[in-house]
């Protein structure tokens, strides 16, 4: 491919982020529909993706590669294979979304906050598209910023706080995994003789095991807390709570994912046999995370502190899903970390949209809202039993080809997590009937129904969560070779199915001996 | 036919949308008209179904369609596709018609809501009918699992209709949660069938049943338990039955069609289906078959002294459908099915005739604020009523009589005496509380207010046809499955409904071989059954009607057994004390200590805290006087001079 | 005999006078010559090292040493004149506005 | 004159006298002198209006910014010719290599934005003085001949050029106390320092018979070192360490910095430090390369030290001097760490972390000083710089860049850089101090934030007034954002400049391949 | 004991005693003048080095040029104080010579008393009073140390600027 779509893609929100910088700051209405015109442009350039990438095709599609920092061998090299594709789109749908949520929610410094949102769709972008380590970690420090500002300016009360925790918290791990990405760096340099930060070049690599381990630790510590996985995720209550609207969508919607998609791209391919030998560790920390995530939410007070809870538990079981090493299972993880932000993310909208009307994200100050906004009261309630995993949802695809796929390699731990799914519609459902069922709560006389701009945002997530439900196959069907490379990468063959006793723990210890 | 199979889940979902959608704006009227209609609609293609399915020969009946490829990823791949034979056209056919029924008694049920309230109600119902149809023709066990979910989701909907009520919210939750706990035990199931199987269609897996699976050996007996603890929760059966009496805080149509004739039948047909697991795993047949048996006697102990009117159904329900498990149980899955039929019919008719009744009393529950109605122009209810409540008591010839005998039999037959005598105890006991609630509702004097009493009515149309049509099947409703015993010698009537569903159960253990002979024990335990019914159905009587202090006397006398049966064995605040309280306590303590104390109090701001204490040692040292600084310069000069020339 | 050595481990011992000088005192003057002290110390250090050897950078250095040292105290003086004029003291403990 | 005589004449014949290899120098020590005789001549003088205030010297900034950029144009004149006249000059005293001129082209840049900054500071507070600019350039004199020092006497004499100098500066304003406090302690600790330095001169000449730093280099080689030459690279390093302000000898810095008038503190973190440092890599990486393993631990121990008490301390400053003053103590840690390397990667990581370090800091300073233009100093972060951002929407972004850049988040220079430095850490196997870096990183992203947090995330009624700024400033930030920005996208030049220009310097064999 | 050692021995102890004083007398004054009396007595044992040459300058510029700067100033800012000496063992004096004494310990553990050099110079071969005199260090500043004699005279500059600038009055 000639044009440089990718880049095209990658750096669109920055030319939309310097038109918008020259609006004059009191124009507010000018900059939001500016913003939402870029973001619209944006997602219907890069939504040819969707047909154009081949499934089946090389394992890096669209691929540019310019030397970047010649002396050190690193090069400006982009590509995107399935997972990327979904995870890009789902970023782009997202982004507009935001825009529109932030139309009442942001009324100070408007231009500041779009111009941020802009710039962070680049950084997004930007770690879905590196090959390159390099261009990877700086597009992954690159983002922080926006979002950090994000939090910071619109956020409540305790903002400030939340969003330095948010930088701090992403900005060791990120470091960390920057001393791992040099050191795996210099390594291919004694190996080989050449320099290169290519993830192509370095997966080429038969890392020993020693370094192996360190290099995994270092790249998995950045990604567990990004996930975030029990127990580095308590910068995520904190960060959801306090975050503005949009960025509780985007933070949920996106950012999270890009430590799944951390191990599944670098983590998991780059250290395979480290991965095995960790592989119980993190799917038990998955676990606790699950079953922690839910139980905690349970007793949240707050709407979005729960929401934020209930992301520790489902990315817990994308997590699962990961380190299954079963197709079905990363499969699944892959739909679910989709699902994830579609479903999260529309619940953070929907908190939105409580607090725009209420002023409060209370639990208990609210009631019997089903009353007077039933519309809003159906879409609140598909997206809830979305997040529960409720068959014909989006939801359950995930989470059911993540268990099945778990099963078999580990029937406990699948066991459980299955128990998760029993969490969760207990704590979500608890939420639910207290803030729309009931007597009418103090705060909830007489709040008016969705407006055509908030039915804008919600219906196209709603439609998507149940177009995943009922019909996931062109999902699935670009994701499954990215999928089988990637099983085909860690170089484990996937168990044959319906042989139980291969794919039991005992099995598995026995292999390590 | 087998193209249009699709048209029969597809109709009731049109229905959920079109009123889902537009249902608000287009009124009460096209609503009542649409949500019942495309359920008739359905009925229809299912009668004509059910006729295609007839015109086959015997073993070749079955039609499948597949619809399009669901889930597959990695070796799991799942389609959504539809299975119609015997098993599942009865069952469509129980669906679609009592739902129909239901449909249209809701309409005048349901008259007093607004447009918003009726449309919401009927796109429920709608769901409803949608999520059952696919539980029974889903042709694979995740299918059928989407439907599971499906109707337990309406369940929650409807349980909790009227939701500005916090209660009925409440109920409609503890139905979803205790449900899901079933359903874990269903995932695990599913889990097992597929790394077993390689696959989680019936077609793949039943046949092959024998071959994979060892007899008696202990997958087997896991893949069944796990499933059956999804049919525990369901259904209702110890110990997750909590869910279902909470569950009366629904629109009493709801409870007929969901709680008592359908849904909560979706854990026999389960087990039905997939006979051929169970009956590879005994031990698990078993289990199934004392839970049945224990709790149907639990049940109806309890049902013996609920005081509200749907309560005492809901109990009986449950003891019911202990009923069914204890005949899959003793693998007589045809009694089983059997049984669930006839249930259906006349446990439907209880609780719409119930709903008349309160419909009456303008929502009055309580029996204790009834009595009389015979005399106060309920003729429908009345009639309907007592045929109901005689055919669940196991009176001959009504249908209850047939199935429920069947399933003592079978029982017996199997070599279960002990089971028998519970199921022939239980038997007795229905007898007693179903007249007991007939009696306090419909005779005697009349307990409510006065201003009560003038307003006393006999239903609309709508909901009187439905009434009748259900009193004449709960009447005859059996006839189509008349055992040897009796319609041998009444010149040979077969016994069509075990003729029907034997293409499914041909492996049944005890198959058609055994009705050949008559063993004369059957005779007298039908007989014995019978007159353990009219010894309940004359107690009831006797207490109720002749002697009405009797029953305060008794509940004097036996105290304690009274109080236990009163406080239904503290099972809900045994739970809560053993589950939810310990549950939510040990969340809190995640939140507060681990959570906020020690992986963000401790391991985070901890950090943070040490660095800020560096930070303030670092800045003492900086004193501001220059002759500390030279000090310390001094310090470090001689420390490196130190390392160089003694280290 | 006395030799290099000797010179030297008095270099060193005038050295550490100095910088017991600007150690314990507060007088900003005293501190000065302190300083001055140190600087001869290593001067002497230079020469006895330039003439046991027979080079001259050493002796050079010397001379360059005592220049730096002129302008030092000039620059020195001036500091201490100036702080003279706000406080009336030339006690360097009486200046401490910045510290932690 | 006798025979003996003559025989030394003969010994000490000058050797490659250059007009071209001190241009620089020369061309700033010209216009030092044009500046304060045409003060003398009372060119551009205006007195001061009323009894008693003090005169102004109007012509002077600017004389002095066009002697510095022809500074800068002398130094990339000896760029461009490098190759042709490489090598050492005036009797080993300096060097002519890529390693000094790329420094002296950080030193005039530094210098330059200094001038820049500082002429509407200086006109506000009185002291637009000839001699203030004349000492800045004769600082910035005495920095290039440290940093092309080739012998230690030149690099004793280049340090007290540059210090004296800066000394004063940092006494400038006179009239207040705490600018004479820092003068006093600077002066005290700076000469108290120079006496080791001077010290450790005399031992490592003792124990070589040179001071010549080539010289030295081959005699080192003879043999194992003894205690003396040990004891004079000890005090040697600790002189180094002073005018750096590697812990603990850093004590000085924060008091001096949050003393001086805001260009000055500027100059001193970068102008000084870089400058310093340019001698210490030189002395260490060059000189001593034979002795590394005796100085490699040690500065090990003083890069840790020197990163977390930097940090550390950093955390709980108000005033945004005194914490730049930190921070620019555990940036010098970071640059400590590239010389603990120890390897080509490792100088040339260190150039370029010099020049990324001076283009934020200096960048930093500059809005330190467009606040500190009026009235008091407005120098606390949590009044003078809460709600910034949208009073001076282009300052604040500007600011919020350098911060950033000095956490080191990409794609700005300081990312780049401590990108390198770990790199270069990492390749001679102390990854350990690269993870030390790492955490010593993140400990300072807390404090580079709350910059950013009171600038963009609170607000505050105090706080100085709204006003325009001047011209001057806003070239010289624009010139330090570019540069942030300019070397954080697009590295690879600059990188390969900083290698190439290392490649005269023997560092680690000299002979190991740059990636 | 030869003269030359005993005059090294009497100079020696004259430089220490005089510098000692010169850091623990009270009175600035007298510190000004037992510092003349340090000078002086290391002017001396630049005699004994051969250093002729740097033993005047050391008269000259240290005792005659440096040292009346210091006495002017003390004097300028009138800061008399107590004639006598005081040695008050406060902790900071303890640990200072505790310091200082480590630090001459370890110089000489180190091996600074075996000094011996490491090459021969160029001015080796020549006597070393001639390598003392005027001509021969005249010979090395104008030609070797050539550029470091110039910056000296920049530093000179600095300071003289410096010094008018920070003592000038205030305005």
């Amino acid at each position: 491919m000639d044009v440089p779509y990718l880049s095209a893609i990658l750096f669109l929100p920055l030319v939309g982020a310097a038109m918008i910088a020259g609006i004059p700051g009191d124009r507010r209405m000018a900059i939001r529909q500016s913003t939402l015109a870029v973001t619209t442009l944006h997602l219907l350039l890069a939504l040819p993706l969707w047909w154009i990438y081949e499934p089946e095709g090389a394992a890096y599609q669209f691929v540019e590669r310019v030397p970047w920092v010649e002396a050190y061998g690193i090069e400006y090299h982009l590509g995107v294979d399935g997972v990327s594709v979904l995870l890009t789109l789902l970023t782009l749908l997202v982004m507009p979304l935001a825009v529109l949520g932030s139309w009442r929610y942001i009324q100070e410094h408007v231009k500041e906050f779009h111009v941020l949102l802009l710039v962070l769709t680049t950084g997004m972008l930007g770690v879905f598209f590196a090959v390159d380590l390099f261009v990877f970690y700086v597009f992954w420090e690159l983002m922080l910023v926006p979002m950090y500002f994000i939090i910071g300016i619109w956020g409540g009360e305790r903002r400030i706080y939340a969003a330095v925790k948010f930088f701090l918290y992403t900005f060791v791990g990120g470091l960390i995994m920057l001393v791992g990405i040099l050191a795996l760096y210099f390594y291919h340099e004694q190996a080989t003789g050449t320099f290169s930060t290519s993830l192509v070049d370095l997966v080429a690599l038969d890392v020993p095991g020693g370094l192996q381990t360190w290099l995994f630790l270092a790249f998995a510590l950045a990604f567990a807390i990004k996930v975030p996985m029990f127990p580095f995720h308590t910068w995520l209550p904190d960060a959801h709570v306090q975050a503005p609207a949009a960025g509780s969508v985007i933070l949920a919607g996106v950012l999270l994912k890009m430590g799944t998609y951390g191990f599944y791209r670098f983590a998991m391919p780059l250290f395979p046999e480290a991965t095995r030998t960790f592989l119980p560790v993190i799917a038990v920390l998955a676990v606790i995370g699950i079953l922690y995530g839910a139980m905690v939410a349970l007793v949240q007070p707050n709407v979005k502190k729960l929401v934020a809870y209930s992301s520790v538990s489902h990315l817990g079981f994308v997590m699962l899903g990961l380190f299954a090493y079963t197709a079905t299972g990363i499969q699944g993880s892959v739909i679910q970390m989709i699902n994830h932000g579609i479903s999260t993310g529309a619940l953070f909208f929907i908190c939105g949209m409580l607090y725009e009307r209420a002023h409060t994200y209370e639990i208990d100050r609210f009631g019997g809202l089903s009353a007077s906004m039933p519309v809003f009261a159906t879409i609140f309630m598909i997206v809830t039993l979305s997040s529960i995993g409720l068959p014909g949802l989006n939801g359950f695809v995930g989470e059911f080809l993540i268990l099945v796929g778990v099963f078999g390699s580990h029937p406990w731990l699948a066991g459980l997590a299955t128990i998760g799914v029993i969490l969760a519609a207990y704590y979500m459902l608890r939420m639910f009937g207290r803030v729309m069922f009931g007597p009418v709560g103090e705060e909830s006389e007489g709040l008016p129904d969705l407006d055509r701009r908030e039915l804008a945002i919600l219906v196209p997530l709603v439609a998507l969560i149940v177009w995943i439900g009922v019909y996931p196959k062109p999902f699935l069907e670009r994701t499954a070779p990215s999928v089988d490379r990637l099983l085909a990468e860690v170089r484990v063959d996937a168990e044959p199915a319906g042989d139980l006793l291969a794919g039991t723990d005992e099995a598995l210890e026995e292999e390590a001996r | 036919m087998e193209r249009l199979l699709w048209l029969v889940p597809a109709l009731p979902l049109a229905g959920v949308l079109f009123n889902g959608l537009l249902g608000r704006r287009a009124g009460k009227g096209v609503v009542s008209w649409v949500g019942p209609g495309v359920v008739g609609a359905s009925f229809a293609v299912v009668a004509a179904t059910f006729f295609a399915l007839t015109g086959l020969p015997n073993g070749e009946r079955a039609l499948h369609q597949t619809v399009y490829t669901w889930l597959a990823a990695g070796d799991f791949s799942a389609e959504i596709g539809f299975l119609v034979d015997p098993l599942s056209a009865t069952m469509m056919l129980v669906v679609t018609g009592v739902g129909f029924l239901i449909h249209v008694y809701s309409v005048g049920y349901m008259e007093g809501e607004d447009a918003a309230g009726f449309a919401r109600y009927f796109t429920y119902l709608n769901l409803f009918t949608f999520a059952m149809l696919l539980l029974v023709m889903g042709d694979n066990l995740l299918l059928l699992f989407v439907g599971w979910e499906g109707v337990g989701l309406c369940s929650y909907l409807l349980i909790g209709f009227w939701f500005s009520d916090r209660d009925n919210a409440e109920a409609g939750k503890k139905a979803f949660i205790v449900n899901r706990i079933g359903d874990f035990g269903f995932l695990i199931g599913i889990f097992l069938v597929f790394w077993s199987f390689g696959s989680v269609a019936f077609a793949d897996v039943l046949p092959d049943a024998a071959a994979t699976l060892t007899p008696g050996g202990p997958l087997a007996f896991w893949i069944c338990l796990f499933l059956f603890v999804g049919a525990v929760g369901k259904s209702a059966q110890i110990p997750l039955y909590v869910w279902l009496p909470d569950a009366m805080a629904g629109p009493t149509p709801v409870s007929a069609l969901i709680h008592a004739a359908t849904m909560v039948t979706a854990g026999v047909y389960m087990v039905a289906r997939t006979h051929a697991l169970y009956e590879l795993a005994p031990a698990a047949l078993a289990i199934v078959a004392g839970i049945g048996a224990a709790t149907a006697l639990f049940a109806a102990t309890i049902g013996l002294v609920q005081t509200d009117i749907k309560k005492v159904l809901a109990y009986s329900t449950i003891s019911q459908l202990g009923y069914m498990f204890l005949g899959v149980g003793v693998a007589a899955f045809t009694a089983g099915i059997f049984h669930l039929v006839t249930h259906a019919f006349f446990k439907a008719l209880l609780f719409l005739g119930a709903g008349s009744v309160i419909h009456a009393l303008h929502g009055e529950q309580d029996m204790r604020r009834m009595g009389g109605l015979s005399r106060m122009g309920m003729p429908i209810t009345y009639w309907t009523m007592l045929a109901a409540t005689l055919a669940i008591s196991g009176i001959p010839p009504l249908a209850g009589f047939f199935s429920k005998d069947k399933i003592l039999w079978k029982t017996w037959d199997a070599g279960h005496p002990v089971l028998w005598a519970i199921g022939f105890v239980t038997a007795g006991l229905t007898a007693l509380y179903m007249f007991r609630l007939f009696y306090l509702t419909f005779h005697g004097e009349f307990r409510g207010s006065d201003e009560e009493a003038e307003n006393v009515h006999e239903s609309p149309p709508s909901m009187g046809v439905p009434l009748i049509v259900l009193g004449v099947l709960s009447v005859v409703g059996g006839w189509i499955g008349i055992p040897a015993a009796i319609g041998e010698p009444l010149g040979g009537i077969g016994n069509a409904f075990e003729g029907w569903l034997a293409p499914v159960f041909e492996a049944e253990v005890h198959g058609a071989a055994a009705e050949h002979a008559i063993p004369p024990i059957e005779y007298g335990l039908m007989a014995a059954s019978v007159a353990i019914a009219t010894l309940g159905l004359l107690g009831a009587w006797w207490a109720y009607v002749r002697d009405p202090k009797l029953p305060e006397r008794l509940s004097l006398r036996f105290r304690a057994l009274y109080e236990l049966l009163r406080g239904k064995y503290w099972v809900d605040e045994i739970y809560d004390f053993l589950v939810v309280r310990p549950y939510r306590a040990l969340s809190r303590f995640a939140w507060r200590v681990v959570d906020d104390g020690l992986i963000d109090g401790l391991a985070v701001r901890g950090t943070g805290r040490l660095v800020e204490f560096g930070s303030g040692v670092a800045s003492r040292w900086e004193t501001g006087y220059v002759t500390s600084y030279v000090l310390v310069f001094f310090g470090g000069a001689l420390a490196v001079l130190a390392y160089y020339l003694l280290g | 005999m006395i030799g290099p050595g000797h010179f030297l481990t008095l270099s060193a011992i005038l050295f550490t006078v100095g910088v017991v000088g600007v150690l314990t005192r507060k007088n900003a003057i005293i501190v000065f010559m302190a300083i001055e002290i140190m600087m001869n110390a290593a001067n002497l250090a230079f020469a006895t090292i330039a003439t046991t050897m027979g080079d001259l950078a050493g002796q050079v250095m010397v001379l360059l040493v005592i220049a730096v040292a002129a302008a030092e105290a000039a620059v020195g003086l001036a500091i201490i004149v100036a702080m003279f004029r706000h406080r009336e003291t030339v006690n360097v403990e009486a200046f401490n506005l910045m510290r932690g | 004159m006798s025979p003996e005589i003559q025989t030394l004449l003969e010994a000490h014949r000058m050797v490659r006298p250059s007009v071209f290899a001190v241009l620089p120098a020369l061309v700033m020590a010209i216009t030092a002198a044009i500046v304060l005789l045409a003060d003398l001549f009372e060119l551009g003088t205006t007195r001061g209006a009323a009894e008693g205030e003090e005169g102004r010297n109007i012509v002077a900034p600017w004389l002095a910014l066009v002697g510095a950029l022809l500074g800068l144009g002398a130094v990339v004149w000896q760029a461009t010719r490098l190759e042709a006249v490489a090598g050492s000059y005036f009797n080993g005293a300096i060097a002519l290599d890529g390693f000094g001129v790329f420094l002296s082209g950080v030193v005039v840049v530094a210098t330059i934005l200094t001038l820049l900054l500082t002429i509407r500071y200086c006109a506000r507070h009185s002291i637009q003085l000839a001699e203030y600019y004349h000492l800045i350039l004769m600082s910035s004199i005495g920095m290039l001949l440290l940093v092309q020092g080739a012998h230690l006497v030149m690099i004793f004499l280049g340090l007290e050029l540059m210090s004296v100098g800066v000394y004063i500066l940092t006494g400038f304003r006179r009239t207040r106390l705490r600018s004479v406090e820092g003068a006093l302690k600077y002066f005290v600790m700076g000469a108290f320092s120079t006496g080791f330095f001077v010290y450790g001169i005399a031992l490592t000449y003792g124990a070589t018979g040179s001071m010549d730093l080539a010289e030295i280099g081959q005699r080192i080689l003879a043999g194992p070192p003894s205690a003396m030459l040990l004891a004079g690279v000890g005090l040697l390093i600790v002189g180094f360490g002073f005018k750096v302000a590697l812990v603990p000898f850093h004590m000085w810095s924060p008091d001096v910095y949050e003393g001086a008038p805001p260009p000055i503190t500027g100059f001193m973190a970068t102008g000084v430090k870089a400058a310093g440092f340019a001698a210490f890599v030189r002395v260490l990486m060059s000189t001593f390369d034979a002795l590394a393993d005796e100085w490699v631990p040690v500065l090990w121990v003083l890069a840790v030290l020197t990163m977390f008490v930097g940090n550390v301390a950093a955390i709980r400053q108000d005033d945004i001097k005194r914490m730049l003053a930190y921070s620019s103590i555990a940036h010098a840690g970071y640059l400590v760490v590239a010389l603990v390397a120890h390897n080509p990667l490792g100088a040339a990581s260190f150039l370029y972390y010099l020049a990324a370090y001076t283009l934020m800091t200096v960048g930093a300073f500059g809005v330190v000083v467009v606040l500190s233009e009026r009235g008091d100093e407005h120098t606390s972060i949590s009044e003078d710089y809460a709600g910034l951002a949208y009073r001076y929407p282009m300052l604040g972004a500007a600011m919020a860049v350098f911060m950033f850049s000095l956490t080191g988040i990409p794609p700005t220079a300081g990312f780049v850089g401590k990108f390198i430095i770990i790199s270069a850490a990492v390749d001679a196997g102390h990854a350990p101090l690269a993870v030390l870096l790492v955490i010593a990183s993140v400990i300072s992203a807390y404090y580079y934030l709350k910059v950013v947090v009171a600038m963009y995330m609170t607000s505050s009624e105090r706080g100085p007034a709204t006003a325009r700024v001047g011209a001057s400033a806003t070239i010289a930030i624009l010139i330090a954002v570019a540069g942030v920005l300019g070397l954080g996208v697009f590295p690879g030049e600059w990188i390969e400049m900083a290698r190439t220009s290392v490649s005269g310097l023997a560092v680690g064999g000299g002979t190991v391949p740059l990636p | 004991m030869s003269p030359v050692d005993l005059a090294f021995w009497i100079l020696a102890a004259l430089a220490v005693v005089a510098s000692v004083a010169v850091i623990v007398h009270r009175n600035p004054v007298w510190s000004v003048i037992l510092l003349v009396v340090t000078f002086f007595a290391q002017a001396g044992l630049f005699v004994l080095l051969h250093a002729h040459f740097l033993a005047v300058i050391q008269v000259l510029v240290y005792a005659g040029a440096i040292m009346v700067l210091f006495l002017f100033v003390v004097m300028l800012l009138n800061l008399g104080g107590p004639r006598w000496f005081e040695v008050a063992p406060t902790p900071l004096v303890v640990v200072a010579v505790a310091l200082g004494a480590a630090f001459v310990g370890v110089l000489v553990v180190g091996g600074l008393p075996q000094f011996a050099p490491a090459a021969e110079g160029p001015a080796a071969a020549i006597p070393r009073d001639v390598a003392g005199s005027v001509e021969a260090i005249g010979s090395a500043l104008y030609t070797a140390y050539y550029l470091p004699f110039l910056t000296t005279a920049l530093l000179l500059l600095v300071a003289m600027v410096g010094a008018v600038v920070l003592a000038r009055r205030e305005r």
